[in-house]
């Protein structure tokens, strides 16, 4: 990965992110396939310490989108989008969306040089994982109706203590640094909190998605670290949605190609009345559905990614990921759904992969709010 | 008709008040967060807490058997007591005001679909011994048909049967066996001609489930739980008077069947399922979620309302039809689609109004419990014979459209084995 | 028809309802099939009187659901919805809905037995063409947002005089007698005007659905009779509603059946690729998936009919008639359209009746408001 | 590189500054109430109208073509310019910034898909007569391709071209014909061999419109207007320098055609249509009907327009890609399908919108006017291959599902239609 001072704005059909694109693949396909993720995902952590070491070591991926200055390759959000497309169609169970898309784009958008030069470092290395919650009432995303979940107020010897629950954070179980929005007398502030922190309580969470753990935290009088200015945390988490639904958009398209090619491959092996279920034209019309679907979710994914990076001068970022978000959410839920479809009882049962793109596209589809934010979302992005 | 219905009500009323207690509350009623939280179509639950219920469903049955409700329809002879479909209706709507056990581990595949089909083409002895047994509650029935190859195309079962002497020995895999790892008995589609066309060379035999060679291994579904089960024959020895039908009609014995599953299927919406499509249920879920006045919710609330009302309605009249004597057409296979799209739709609308609360269990009572349903969905396209199927079913036989040109149903099943699996 | 003292409710599938709809149907496909209905549908008055006569004469079909006591035979409304789905079957062009569903219901709900004496004997025979509505401030059918559109104040000789625009009046060009629902100071009342009255202007309008014809009423100082009780107008049009959304409910049905049968002919006629068409699964299970909503909206029908009929106890017929009102509207849109696509391009032409059943289809959901209202009315029927 | 791009843009601007006047207003500007109250797709008006509209889209064309600007990626041989596809794709855009006249009625078939379909197939003379007439604005060309009887199933055409010497007599009817009433020029297959299988026995004709024997019929569609022509050939003589491609080889011929007829459907979002899915001009019709507020309207705007861009972000990365010299594979048909979609979906949308007032003239601006689009939808998943067709070429081309059996290729063209009309 290249990066200089004029702005070179990466194609995902480039030679160079084709490269990549390979690369990943074949390190996922050995290292991180069907066999070992139901593995991983019964497991505590919930990821594979080794395949997450290797990742940053060989492959450079903590590193690859985060700035130069602190240890990152500044590839580009297209590459990024080109890696989690990689990781959705693998269904890779990894803190990467948490720390490397959630928790850094939050640093890096503070603009707090110390808070950056602190934790991006590690992250980039994969040494540090860290993640980011802003709790609304209901222990979620913060849509911007109702207060912030924790509250923080001026403790004794300066600085912060947070007190309230965040219900629902990703990775917040196995997080070294966790990063939250939170309700400061001065605004929505941003703050850090060591995963040790005096005070806090971590409790992993059944889940829909096994690949993806999320924690409630329950913090009490527990210190703080404010990063950025306080109060200015609003701009930076509309920063941060951008990002992080864009790249959800991209993680998304990876895993319903999957499915559609998963589908599509069952329809030519599967014979029924003497003939590949393939040629009957309803599971044709079927999978045709499913690629259109797919084709629209991935040329929104790769719009939103593009305009991150700044393909198009008159692009307008949050316009860009809203739409990727609710259309590869879409596609994906309803591809993931047909694929079982097409399979028909092999595909409702445990043993069968489909499930678990069903369940991560659910989980996807909800993860910053679901349909009933995101479309307002949307609106508010373009001014409606 | 032999006894009154006025005084089969009563005589309904008195067994339901000395055996049961009367439900309390309307239907209208609903405590948000009060009660089991579990919203799913399938019943899986720990093995033990499944263990008890079968007892306790096997009990309800006969103590129904013993007062003369065990089998309504059913022919004397056999333990029934003679009575028509409209007792057995009045029966159920009487039934369903009271708190009894649900029976549907027996009822649903061995009383509602093997009992009739024992009855059609079984032998006087057969059905003479496991009819009253059955209906009694003591022996439970499931279905031997899906196998892996053979699953919307089931007349292609490959399973074996090869007589010898006065037996028959069965080899083969049969899958989506739900509730054979409680039941007794089993009605299995076995391959006994393959040289003969598809449907002309299967047989249908009862077998002993305690038999050597019968291995029942539970098969974990998408949402959990194992409903279903695999089934395993080797050199399981039937005795031929276990033979339900002629030596290769046996699909003509599966059609009794499919056409008892038929009128079992959709329309249910009781249980932890009515719950998802029950307005009152979803009215305290909108509340709880601080979404009842929000103008989308709403709308989405209602368009689900109005669609499953009017499947309800439509299940009524169907009801009320069957009363009148009028048999079920293929058109029942409207109700199947909808009691898929219905629920499918409910678990959706659900997980938009619960939100993130449905991806991590935050212990908050009815948001994380929609899992479960929503995880069961796709079965419900996809069991007791595909949206595809229902839907050919309907084009083809409620509107008459031609079928599907070049389906080969006439030449031998060997041949036709033999090159789908090299254009595979 | 036979009425008695014991309520006797009318089972569609009777004997005698069977003979009525044969003998409907055999009276339309002879004196309205589709070159009549065509050349009706160009025409001024938007019906053939002959036709209209006969209806009444020859089988009473204006007097069926009409009380006794003013020249009806009190038949039920499932009678009237087995002559309904014939009539929207055969695209009937006339004021039926106008004046024997909206105007005689509007009349007996009433209670008037003045008005009712005055007018329901010349709608039973046929001789007086009624009409109804409740104009809210877009014109359209009011549905409980902003005012009455047109108000009701104190003549100088006694009685109301009427100012204002009713904009979207079903039969209003062609109606003997209006009825109207305005704002008068005691409440939404009841009116009624003769279609000549002094102040009154009828402009028939251009209408999507050339068999279902529309007028803008304006009204200068014109005298009006008050029919019921003045205020008293809501709970009158709340039956009027139920009535009117089940009767065209049951016309929706006839539509969409029409629509199913004529795609289902089509399919097993037209050859492509050396096939019927209807052996394509596509056509096939789109065939499927239009019965499956003709059944739904079929039986919701039925239900919405026989509850009004008193059939079942406990059945509540706001929330039956709401129920058949959306499904039935949506079902028959969406058939309408798939029956065009099932026909290919000769579907999309004037000459193939296709689009007649289509803008039927589109006419009749929005004819009460449409989706955005009748959502809304059904939750308010259920009480939530 | 012929001409340097920047050259080129330096050009066109001036051409353009010269010739038309620059657009003013930004996209997002929608006054509502002001213009023509118009939604539709298609484009008829009433026939003085259109023949005047015709008339001024010939003279820009000529305008065009005098000043270079006619053809640009043609072979300068023909009256072309010699230039490449990005040039063409600069020039449209530049030009979008102009007010021009439309010239659909020149470009969508005849300059679009009969043009390279002359260039590719055509003898040189034909080249010469037709191409520079055609791309300077002088000759109207259109398809003369279905057949009441091949719809779907083109290849089955039956309009039969039989050789008299130098000469082929052309006899049958054709239809869907758009532009037909202003042509000159028409491409028809025909059938010249019905003992060949049906692909193997057609051949390609051009038809000089104003021969004896040609008659144009205008075919009213459900929308009200004419924008489709049956077109009868009774003992049309053509010459025989008039085919294009060998005896037979018709079918060839027409997959030139079709290939660029799949480059221009869909994507489209401009004039009277493109108002349907305009983000600010659905929030002035929102505003205009009090509903701008209404979180269930603002959802489904909010779904509609999501699904929308994505489509414009599809097919701006086509066109990307066409601009790097990628040519546009079967996928494209993804595209069209989206298209019929969205336009349908906006219209409904529309309807439920403005309620009752769709369903009566009130005169009120942006109601009533929805109809016309309403009226095209069906049309739109129908035309230039149905839905199914689409669907079909998504699922063999793109992602190799196997094709249909039972649809026979080999038989000769006689037989199948004999056959045909024996099982029908």
């Amino acid at each position: 990965m290249s990066a200089g001072d004029e702005t070179t704005v990466a194609d995902a059909d480039s030679e160079e992110l084709l490269a990549l694109r390979e690369a990943v693949r074949d390190f996922l396909a050995a290292r991180s396939d069907e066999a070992a993720v139901r593995e991983v995902m019964i497991g505590e952590r919930g990821y594979d310490e080794k395949v997450w070491s290797q990742m940053a070591e060989q492959l450079g991926l903590q590193s690859l989108v985060l700035p130069e200055a602190h240890g990152g390759d500044d590839a580009g959000f297209v590459a990024l989008s080109v890696v989690l497309e990689e990781m959705g169609r693998a269904l890779l169970p990894a803190p990467f969306f948490s720390s490397v898309v959630l928790a850094a784009t939050a640093l890096v958008a503070a603009g707090d040089d110390e808070a950056a030069g602190r934790l991006l470092p590690g992250i980039a290395a994969g040494t540090t994982l860290a993640t980011l919650a802003a709790p609304g009432p209901d222990g979620a995303w913060h849509t911007g109706e109702g207060a912030l979940a924790v509250a923080a107020s001026p403790a004794d010897g300066g600085g912060l203590v947070l007190d309230g629950t965040a219900g629902i954070v990703l990775d917040g179980a196995t997080a070294d640094e966790i990063l939250l929005v939170v309700a400061a007398p001065e605004g929505p502030t941003l703050v850090s909190v060591p995963g040790d922190a005096s005070g806090l309580t971590r409790t992993a969470l059944r889940t829909l998605d096994p690949t993806r753990r999320f924690a409630s935290l329950t913090l009490a009088q527990t210190p703080a670290t404010v990063i950025g200015q306080p109060g200015a945390a609003g701009p930076v988490l509309a920063q941060v949605l951008d990002v992080a639904t864009a790249a959800l958009a991209a993680e998304q398209v990876g895993g319903a190609r999957a499915c559609l090619e998963t589908a599509t491959a069952y329809a030519k092996d599967r014979v029924q009345f003497g003939r590949q279920i393939g040629s009957f034209q309803a599971v044709k019309h079927k999978l045709a559905d499913m690629l259109a679907r797919v084709q629209l979710a991935d040329a929104a994914a790769r719009e939103a990614a593009a305009v991150l990076d700044g393909a198009d001068p008159e692009g307008d970022p949050g316009v860009a990921s809203a739409v990727a978000h609710i259309v590869a959410s879409e596609a994906y839920m309803s591809v993931a759904a047909e694929n079982i479809q097409v399979h028909g009882g092999i595909g409702f049962t445990w043993e069968h992969p489909a499930h678990l793109y069903f369940r991560r596209a659910k989980s996807s589809q909800l993860l910053f709010g679901g349909p009933n934010a995101y479309h307002e979302r949307l609106l508010a992005r373009v001014g409606i | 008709m032999p006894i009154e219905l006025d005084d089969f009500i009563t005589e309904v009323r008195g067994f339901l008040d000395a055996h049961a207690t009367r439900r309390t509350g309307g239907a209208g009623d609903v405590q948000w967060g009060v009660g089991e939280d579990r919203i799913t179509y399938f019943s899986t639950e720990a093995p033990e807490v499944e263990a008890k219920a079968v007892a306790v469903a096997k009990a309800w049955q006969r103590t129904r058997y013993e007062n003369g409700f065990g089998w309504l329809t059913g022919p004397t002879d056999f333990g029934g007591r003679g009575l028509t479909t409209v007792h057995e209706l009045v029966y159920d709507s009487l039934e369903a005001e009271y708190d009894v056990p649900d029976t549907g581990v027996l009822a649903v595949v061995g009383l509602g679909m093997i009992g009739p089909t024992i009855l059609a083409h079984g032998q006087e002895k057969i059905k003479q011994r496991y009819l009253p047994a059955m209906y009694g509650g003591d022996v439970i029935a499931c279905q031997l048909f899906s196998e892996p190859a053979a699953g919307s195309d089931l007349a292609s079962v490959e399973t074996k049967a090869v007589r010898e002497g006065d037996e028959w020995v069965l080899n083969g895999q049969k899958v989506w066996t739900s509730v054979a790892h409680h039941a007794q008995l089993g009605l299995a589609l076995c391959r006994t001609d393959p040289d003969r066309p598809k449907h002309r060379g299967i047989t249908a035999f009862l077998v002993d489930l305690s038999l050597p060679g019968v291995d029942i291994r539970p098969l974990r579904q998408m949402s959990g739980g194992a409903d279903f089960n695999e089934v395993f024959l080797t050199d399981v020895h039937v005795p031929d008077d276990h033979r339900l039908g002629e030596v290769n009609d046996g699909w003509r014995v599966a059609l009794t069947t499919l056409m008892n599953e038929r009128a079992t299927v959709g329309g249910e919406t009781g249980g932890p399922a009515g719950r998802a499509v029950s307005l009152p249920f979803l009215r305290e879920l909108l509340r709880a979620n601080g979404r009842l006045d929000d103008p989308a919710t709403r709308r989405e609330l209602a368009s689900l309302y109005a669609g499953q009302a009017a499947a309800e309605y439509m299940n009524r009249q169907a009801l009320r039809k069957l009363r009148a004597g009028v048999q079920p057409g293929p058109e029942a296979s409207v109700s199947k689609l909808l009691y898929a799209q219905n629920l499918t739709r409910a678990a959706h609308f659900a997980a938009d109004v619960v939100g993130p609360k449905l991806i991590a269990d935050t212990g908050e009572w009815g948001t994380f419990s929609w899992t479960e349903l929503l995880l069961s969905t796709p079965a419900l396209r996809i069991l007791g014979g595909t949206e595809e199927i229902m839907k050919n079913i309907l084009a083809e036989r409620v509107l008459g459209l031609p079928k599907e040109p070049g389906i080969d149903t006439k030449s031998p099943f060997r041949e036709l084995r033999r090159s789908a699996r090299s254009s595979a």
